[in-house]
């Protein structure tokens, strides 16, 4: 708990979306959610050649318009007003989610509330609370060739998020790759989670130890990358 | 061939209590504003809605919640708009949340003759509760039905009098497959031209689609203001 | 026998074509299927609002080219060379039957081998011969609002074509509205066939005759219509 | 972020026996030319080839027919070529002939990650034989499953280098389905242009869809050239 504390709540953000955005192949589609992994926009470096996709019906996400340059009609899937790039495409709902339930989007970053030690992803509901629907997360993890989950790795009471089995109602089952955290790299593996890395100021005992499901260290663990 | 109105009142005066209606839009973009505007003054009641959202508290469906003209909403998402939190709450309002992608195929469906289809989203979630599972090369599907409406409202940018739809940018969203499943469409544009005036291969909704059109200045709310600051 | 004699086939073809020009009603969108239906474009009375849909992607079919406008990439679903109207807008072949399946089109006039008492039409293939194919038929008559079936009323033997059952393989069961032949026209009903018009030169019993099907007479049968 | 090639022999040289190949056109009008020229040349042979039609005797897909290439065809029709009549009736040839419009939608279906969906064409007729059959609103309909191919051929009359297509006219047809269901998606361009000179809201195949991209000229042979004499 003391260590996290050093950072405040938008460095860590910060941390979690600079690592994510390692997970981006130059060349690739790659679709990010609402919230922090619309942040790892932010981050992509100078050289990769990327194409955001924008569940609204965008291929081809570009910056934050000047204000000059606003077009209510042009939002990505946050409802952010937003430009295209050179060579973007506009279409309907139904060719956007053809588009990402067919398996074309190479790569989307989602966040999570809670992740299961088969890959279960719950983000969309919390019981009891209002509940707002889950847009097209449920979609996307179907859809997308390589779904990476980006959270922090405990609640704000300090409790666990990757989990034996979650426990809030699920957006899917055993569809997730890889989860990155503020603490760590873990891959969902058919054998179970695999820790894979390890940030900066954590040890693999204090992810055990924060992590309820089983964890398997990878035999290639990197410790303190990011 | 196609209605030409001038009155949006006149435009939706036979929706009736009780209609099935779907919107088109994501956020308030793309949202046939004037139609909603005019429905809220018809007062018609105990509509069944669908639409991905829900508009926010004083705009865009919003004001027909307001106006406690909807007794069931059929979205995605609807976390901006406070009335719609309490109208569920109180039990007045009824919610079915559908994820998506499965939202726009079922409505395409509807206007594809296409009664029902497989998707895998939303396996072993809450949402499937009561709907067949079935697996398909060792892979689960739900079983999802088409949607129809009675009236399908929706906006676009430009349209000739033979009811040839283009929209503008994100602002195409739902609208092309909500032209498409409605009994009675209805198209609200920024501007009307003359057959001809739009490029064959660049119309988004055929015209046999629409059945009636009204030209109408557009607000254009914007919900998030997001700018890159200049240096 | 003797009648048919006296039209040669051409004459027989038109007859059948501006008949079937009647149904279609002003503000209409009519698919007409290849061969003898694609001639009833040639009837068409001026005044009426027609618009012809292809099903290869096309709304808005024009008459045939001069020989200067000539485009190979612009063709009806016969294959021929056409031009497009003005207000004409071009799509997928996944949309145009999207489009035909979906109930948009207001009448599809469609030829026919074999029509039965049910209204079961058979069009697509005569076994023991080459099988070409159905192309769109078999979505068209249960896509079109309204299907109307033109056909010669008996074949070269001179044997009915409309049939208790039809004796070829179907392509659609119970969907045929009206026939339409050289001799009269006949609506299908819940109760069966209903012969509502007779053609100059025949009559009622000479239809009957011609028609293995039980044929109702309708209370407000007209004789010598077309 | 394209593969852009300049030799139709090296983009279709890893296609291997065995493959499935979908192949965009109506008739002649939307084929690509010469990536059929280009695999009649290359020989590969026990192809299944999934198109609308089979071409004429002596161009477009019946070139690899002549060519025995194709083990089996699934199309909608297949009547202009007499060398498929022969290779029918001689047994060298599968066929499996579907409604258009149920091609379509599964070759749609394909790209759009649907794995089944239901559909009226074909019910009561043989086409239904082995197929199943269910109910919906009083009406039958039967299960048909997606298509998908190993390579899919289309042809645009613009392409950008990073993928964008925009066809001309009725050559639209089966290619944006097509370009859509291929694991690998081979576009055969008339023009090749640079990204930023397609308009974002005019085009018909997003690059995401396209992996490799080659321009060539086209013969474009007409079928059945009817005209209108000059009164």
């Amino acid at each position: 708990m003391i260590k996290q504390k050093q950072f405040d709540k938008t460095l860590i953000r910060e941390r979690i979306a600079k690592r994510a955005e390692q997970e981006i192949v130059s060349g690739s589609y790659v679709n990010l959610g609402i919230g922090m992994p619309t942040m790892v926009a932010n981050y992509i470096q100078t050289g990769k050649e990327v194409v955001l996709q924008s569940e609204n019906g965008l291929l081809g996400i570009g910056r934050f318009p000047y204000e000059q340059e606003v077009d209510p009609d042009l939002i990505n899937a946050g409802k952010e007003t937003v430009t295209a790039i050179t060579g973007a495409s506009y279409f309907s709902s139904a060719e956007s989610f053809a588009m990402i339930r067919g398996g074309h989007i190479d790569l989307a970053i989602l966040g999570g509330m809670e992740v299961s030690e088969k890959g279960d992803l719950a983000n969309w509901m919390i019981p009891g609370k209002m509940i707002k629907g889950m847009g097209g997360a449920m979609d996307l993890v179907h859809g997308a060739k390589k779904i990476v989950v980006i959270m922090d790795h405990v609640n704000k009471q300090g409790e666990a998020k990757i989990l034996k089995s979650c426990t809030l109602p699920l957006t899917g089952k055993n569809v997730v790759n890889r989860i990155i955290t503020d603490r760590a790299v873990i891959d969902v593996e058919d054998k179970g989670l695999v820790l894979v890395e390890v940030a900066e100021g954590f040890s693999i005992e204090e992810i055990m130890e924060s992590t309820e499901a089983a964890l398997h260290v990878s035999e290639s663990i990197q410790i303190g990358t990011y | 061939m196609k209605q030409i109105y001038t009155s949006f009142h006149e435009v939706v005066k036979d929706v009736t209590d009780g209609s099935t209606l779907m919107v088109g839009g994501f956020g308030l973009v793309g949202i046939p504003e004037n139609l909603i505007l005019a429905l809220r003054d018809s007062g018609v009641k105990h509509l069944t809605v669908i639409s991905n959202n829900c508009g926010v508290d004083d705009w865009g469906l919003g004001l027909l919640l307001q106006n406690k003209q909807i007794d069931k909403m059929i979205g995605s998402y609807v976390g901006e708009n406070k009335e719609f939190e309490h109208q569920v709450l109180s039990g007045e309002l009824e919610v079915e949340l559908v994820p998506q992608g499965t939202l726009a195929e079922r409505i395409r469906a509807g206007g594809a003759g296409i009664p029902a289809f497989y998707t895998p989203a939303g396996v072993g979630t809450p949402i499937a509760e009561g709907i067949e599972v079935r697996t398909f090369n060792n892979k689960e599907y739900l079983l999802q039905t088409a949607l129809k409406a009675d009236y399908s409202l929706v906006r676009a940018a430009v349209g000739d009098t033979q009811g040839n739809l283009i929209y503008n940018k994100t602002a195409q969203n739902f609208n092309p497959i909500i032209a498409a499943a409605g009994n009675v469409t209805i198209a609200e544009v920024e501007r009307l031209v003359e057959p001809g005036d739009l490029h064959p291969a660049q119309i988004h909704t055929p015209g046999i689609y629409v059945q009636r059109l009204i030209d109408g200045k557009q607000e254009k709310r914007i919900e998030k203001l997001t700018l890159t600051q200049l240096a």
